[in-house]
């Protein structure tokens, strides 16, 4: 495995004003181009501030403690806005969950497929066109040319994620965030998207997150996986350990509580309350290892 | 009671506030014989346009200065409370129930009730309000009586507009399908489950609408077609200011200041009553 | 937009038109105070009185006058002023480019004020200055165009004396205008002293006809803007490596302004009404002070006159409003 | 064989088309229910299965009668309530109640959820007075599993899962004879949505409930119906019981509908299968 492109060391979230919670406890996670890592993990865990984390767009109500993001080896932390932005822009990409809300209602697939390319990549508008259409062929939409003509609401919600797979790919990025892309869609256009992110990205060579709440999706798709918690990473292991002998009692519970229409007997079972007592205790423990974290946090830039 | 958070008590600030000067108003109006200390009609052309007390050439006694008809304008001032309060209260209780009412038939039924209602309100919005309150008050005779039926005619189509866009939000609601499957009929659905969504809505227009009976009523004593008498109200002392703003500036600023104050109490009163009430917003 | 949708929206208009010169019609021959009696003098015989009573169309049933008046209406005559003893239709449109300059100066100011804030607002969103802007807006929407003026008076007329109070401009010079657009006239031709001179008087009405508008409109749009500013495709811009304030102007802005158009359309239509007492205010020559002395004189045909020409912009206002809601909106031009 | 306690006849169903609605004027009007016939056993929970767009949510309110069928016939405990008026439906609405699928939007904000559960109760006048409708609240609220505290909070105080027990308390509160439950589980996490399940499998057998359960996710019908109604455009694909449906599925859509569930475990084919 090569140097992984996406390394998150440790990385600690807090909400800037009032309240202890933590939103994110030194979460580390590291993804080499080529490699699917999967985030796992139910909502309100923090799955989606890693992905803010990574491109870092960090909500304002929101502070880093610790830790450091580093993409290609550069520590995110340690750039100015605009070095970050530039980064972040030629080097990430992120598919996003609802193709409904993810397209501009108000302007052509053409104007946003191709703006990253001419003013972050610097294409020329010829290239960023041909480039785009070839992608919009790559993602298997038949009439590429009047896809890239057409307005978002003339476009079905499968055809939308496509645009929006092909947009993220065009600009060749060497790390892609795919948060949640197939939970808004249906099961059969699901299977179908999973493909061709998949053979994309087997193609492309490109480091992938795929974050998802689905352990299926995760089985389907994924080669390494993250199960978060409340913030903490509480499993990280290659994808048949995680399936065969999952480690960690919370990862066995959320394996019993997920339907399987084959197995409807031992599926749907409550998450037990002494594994959510056990998980507690374990928050608890690493955040008083905080205390001496916190001091150091005092000089870190947000 | 939950330890007021640092938000909680900035909002309800406001709310005070507009209270505080709300309820000054009304002592004032309550109490005018006994705060005024000049009587508000008596003219005395030795005392024109005098300054107010802390300005020289004062006259003790007349803390505000006095018109160039030599009257107390802190006297007027006062007595202005009653005909504003008046106004406000009543026009706003008029416009609110009639536009409410048909805003919330509009928005709820849908269909023809609410193309003919919105009809309605367009031709309505169709005038300039106060032109339309001038034509009213000049056909109805200048009268206070016709300032109340003025500003109900005219400003039902605020509440109309406001009242049938939050119905329209509120039928689609699946708390109004779960009340139509728990059997309840069409009216009891409008007043049981959209109006107590409806009213904070409802509060704020209704104290703004207090805000602006005030202002056309001082509009209308402006174009002099306000009450016939010269009771005083800040209107017609604002008229009379505008006139001699140069020489005596003060005729217009003090019925203005009341004006403005009062204006701004209604408004921020009716959000703060509105966060207040709001469970949502607690 | 499918031609149908547009046929109805001008039959609706058409309708509301029609109902406006119904309720004028009606309000005004209620009025009570006979306003031929008014006009001549008062030995006038009352054969006298009967002949004008007839030239005026007065002896006729209510709904034969009305179906008359309108025949006149829609040939674009609306009847002899009584106080004025000109043609209606003269007076009125002799009046009308005044109100017009007034009104979009104060739109323009409004647009420019409201807009900037709004976006000031939503770029450092849940900061001082968004509260500051929020202060701004609270007190520009409670308090109407009548007080703004009355405190512009105060402020810029008397204690900071650097503004006229009164009149469209100062009756000294001399005009070279021939239409009475003075305004525009004065910037085609170059003279920017007479258009200095009539800024001078027209800024405090049209920034008193402005601040609710304003107000209106950066509330609005801070609060579309917000909206917008979390959708997945201001995130997908971010992602892309585009700065806020990029993502603000570029991918925010125009979904935006859709929204709050309707609004906007209607709080205008407002402040075109708030014309009629703020030319009062400032003694300005335009449509708004002619209807108040008509209505002091119960000028009726010139009532009328005025109203319908209000109804006429008013109707106009809200079908570009319309028309400018379906430009922007992609997904409605496709019908 | 017990009477059912619905039969579904031709059902046919067309809505107003909001989404191609012109500014002004009327919208067209598209057939979504397009002919179903089935019948729903008394006692039994029937999974109404089918993805975006297939009529299933239209099919369940038009069973408990929030739409007006354009054709086709309901009868429900050997009655037609396929065109009565809302007045004759009312002496029937207390065995016909619905949870819905948005927790944020089902339940009134301004109104606490003591009064959401109670006032149906009193409407219906099962409860006889204060007290007594206190009390069943109390009761409805501890079938689901929420302290009695519960009655004077707000919706907007409580978690999605909880506002979506306070919708199954609301519901069961008047005792019905068959309840809709539609999509109720999609909204929550893996967890929550368990814990729900549980529940409502268990009320179900407590309460000798007729449910009807609208979900897209095949896995969680497996688990608490034991039938199942296929859906797609409008028609029905395939109505069968729930093992034999799962074991043996006849319809194609249906085999592609299972093969497209992505079960959790390692599966290196499942991607390229078709």
């Amino acid at each position: 495995m090569s140097a992984p492109f996406l390394k998150i060391d440790r990385l600690s979230v807090r909400l800037r004003r009032g309240g202890e919670g933590r939103l994110l406890r030194q979460a580390s996670i590291a993804v080499a181009p080529g490699e699917v890592h999967g985030l796992v993990g139910e909502s309100g865990a923090g799955k989606s501030m890693i992905g803010r984390a990574i491109f870092g767009i960090l909500p304002r109500a929101v502070e880093v403690i610790e830790g450091a993001v580093r993409l290609g080896g550069t520590d995110l932390f340690t750039l100015s806005d605009r070095e970050r932005r530039r980064l972040v822009g030629v080097n990430a990409a992120l598919i996003p969950q609802d193709p409904l809300t993810a397209l501009n209602p108000s302007k052509r697939i053409e104007a946003q497929m191709t703006d990253r390319l001419t003013r972050i990549l610097g294409l020329s508008a010829a290239e960023a066109k041909a480039r785009a259409l070839g992608l919009l062929e790559e993602v298997q939409i038949r009439e590429p040319a009047r896809v890239f003509r057409s307005y978002p609401h003339e476009l079905s919600g499968g055809m939308r994620q496509r645009v929006l797979i092909a947009s993220a790919f065009a600009a060749e990025p060497r790390l892609i965030v795919a948060d949640e892309p197939t939970t808004a869609l249906d099961v059969t256009v699901q299977k179908q998207i999973l493909k061709l992110i998949a053979e994309m990205q087997r193609r492309h060579g490109t480091a992938l997150l795929f974050v998802t709440h689905n352990l299926g999706v995760v089985a389907k798709i994924c080669q390494r996986v993250s199960v978060l918690y409340a913030g903490k990473i509480v499993e990280q292991t290659d994808v048949a350990t995680l399936f065969n002998a999952p480690a960690h009692a919370y990862t066995r519970a959320l394996m019993a509580a997920t339907p399987r229409y084959d197995r409807p007997e031992e599926s749907l079972a409550p998450v037990r309350p002494e594994v959510i007592e056990a998980l507690s205790q374990e928050i608890a423990q690493t955040d008083n290892i905080w205390a001496e974290a916190r001091l150091a946090a005092a000089g870190r830039r947000a | 009671m939950v330890e007021p958070r640092p938000l909680h008590r900035r909002r309800s600030i406001r709310l005070w506030l507009g209270a505080a000067w709300i309820a000054l108003l009304f002592f004032a109006a309550v109490f005018a014989g006994a705060l005024s200390p000049h009587d508000r009609l008596a003219q005395d052309l030795m005392l024109q346009t005098l300054p107010p007390a802390w300005l020289p050439g004062a006259e003790p006694g007349y803390y505000l200065g006095t018109d160039s008809l030599g009257r107390d304008i802190l006297s007027r001032i006062i007595y202005a409370t009653r005909p504003a309060l008046i106004v406000a209260i009543v026009a706003s209780t008029a416009a609110c129930l009639f536009g409410s009412l048909l805003g919330l038939v509009a928005g709820f039924f849908g269909g023809w009730a609410d193309r003919i209602i919105s009809r309605l309100v367009d031709i309505w919005m169709a005038f300039p309000p106060v032109l339309l309150s001038i034509l009213l008050v000049a056909v109805l005779g200048p009268a206070l009586s016709s300032v109340i039926i003025a500003i109900a005619v005219i400003d039902w189509t605020r509440f109309c507009r406001v009242v049938r866009a939050e119905a329209m939000q509120q039928r689609r609601m699946d708390y109004v399908d779960s009340a139509k499957v728990a059997g309840y009929g069409t009216l009891r659905i409008m007043a049981r489950e959209v109006l107590p969504n409806v009213l904070p809505a409802i509060v704020v227009l209704f104290s703004l609408e207090m805000g602006i009976a005030v202002i056309v009523e001082a509009i209308l004593s402006f174009v002099n077609l306000s009450i016939s008498t010269d009771d005083p109200t800040w209107g017609s002392m604002i008229a009379e200011g505008r006139g001699i703003v140069h020489q005596a500036w003060w005729v217009l600023v003090f019925p203005l200041t009341c004006l403005f104050l009062t204006v701004l109490a209604f408004s921020q009163f009716g959000e703060g009553l509105k966060e207040r009430f709001d469970p949502v917003m607690r | 937009m499918r031609l149908s949708a547009l046929i109805i929206r001008l039959i609706s208009l058409v309708v509301t038109f029609f109902g406006v010169a119904v309720v004028v019609f009606v309000l005004v021959r209620v009025a009570p105070g006979d306003p031929i009696a008014m006009m001549i003098g008062p030995g006038a015989s009352p054969q006298d009185i009967a002949d004008l009573r007839a030239l005026y169309g007065l002896d006729k049933s209510i709904p034969l006058q009305f179906l008359i008046w309108l025949g006149h209406v829609v040939r674009g005559d609306f009847g002899t002023s009584i106080s004025l003893r000109e043609s209606v239709t003269e007076v009125v449109f002799g009046r009308l480019p005044a109100t017009l300059e007034l009104a979009f100066l104060a739109l323009a100011i409004a647009v420019v004020i409201g807009g900037f804030m709004a976006i000031l607002a939503a770029r450092w969103r849940g900061t001082a200055t968004e509260a500051g802007v929020d202060l701004f807006n609270g007190i520009a929407l409670s308090v109407p165009d009548f007080l703004w003026g009355l405190t512009f008076i105060l402020l810029f007329g008397v204690a900071i004396p650097i503004f006229d109070i009164s009149g469209r401009v100062t009756p000294t010079l001399e005009l070279p205008f021939v239409t009475n657009f003075f305004l525009i006239e004065s910037i085609v031709r170059l003279r920017f002293d007479l258009t200095l001179d009539l800024l001078g008087h027209m800024l405090m009405p049209a920034m008193a006809l402005a601040l609710p508008l304003a107000a209106v409109i950066s509330q609005i749009l801070k609060t579309s803007l917000k909206e917008v500013m979390h959708q997945d495709y201001a995130l997908i811009a971010r992602t892309k490596g585009f700065s806020e304030t990029y993502v603000l102007l570029h991918e925010a802005l125009r979904n935006a302004v859709t929204p709050s158009l309707t609004v906007i359309g209607v709080q205008f239509t407002f402040l075109i009404g708030g014309t009629v007492i703020v030319e009062r205010l400032f003694s300005y020559e335009g449509l708004g002070n002619l209807a108040i002395d008509a209505v002091i004189n119960r000028d009726l045909p010139l009532i009328q006159g005025i109203v319908l020409l209000f109804a006429v912009i008013f109707v106009g206002v809200n079908l570009a409003v319309d028309l400018c809601y379906v430009a922007l909106n992609p997904k409605l031009r496709h019908g | 064989m017990t009477e059912p306690l619905f039969r579904i006849d031709n059902l046919r169903l067309s809505l107003p088309d909001m989404t191609r609605k012109p500014l002004f004027g009327p919208a067209p009007r598209i057939e979504i229910l397009k002919g179903l016939t089935f019948d729903i056993a008394a006692g039994s929970t029937i999974g109404i299965v089918g993805e975006s767009g297939s009529g299933k949510s239209t099919l369940g309110r038009a069973l408990v009668r929030l739409y007006e069928p354009t054709g086709g016939a309901i009868g429900f405990d050997g009655q037609d309530i396929t065109h009565l008026s809302d007045a004759a439906l009312r002496p029937l609405r207390r065995d016909l109640q619905v949870i819905f699928q948005d927790p944020f939007s089902s339940l009134n904000p301004r109104k606490s959820v003591g009064a959401i559960i109670a006032a149906p109760l009193l409407f219906h006048r099962v409860a006889t007075s204060g007290a007594d409708s206190r009390a069943r609240v109390a009761a409805a609220l501890g079938a689901v599993g929420l302290p009695r505290a519960f009655a004077s909070r707000y919706p907007h105080e409580l978690s999605g899962g909880q506002r979506q027990r306070v919708g199954i308390a609301r519901a069961i509160a008047l005792s019905p004879r068959f309840v809709l439950a539609d999509e109720i589980v999609s909204g929550l996490d893996v967890s929550s949505q368990a814990q729900i399940l549980d529940l409502l499998a268990r009320l179900k057998d407590e309460l000798k409930l007729t449910l009807a359960f609208i979900s897209h996710d095949l896995s969680v019908v497996r688990r608490l119906c034991n039938r199942v109604i296929v859906m797609r455009g409008g028609e029905i694909v395939e109505n069968r019981d729930t093992a034999a449906l799962f074991d043996a599925p006849e319809h194609p859509y249906t085999r592609q509908l299972l093969a497209a569930i992505p079960l959790p475990e390692i599966d290196p084919g499942w991607l390229e299968a078709g």
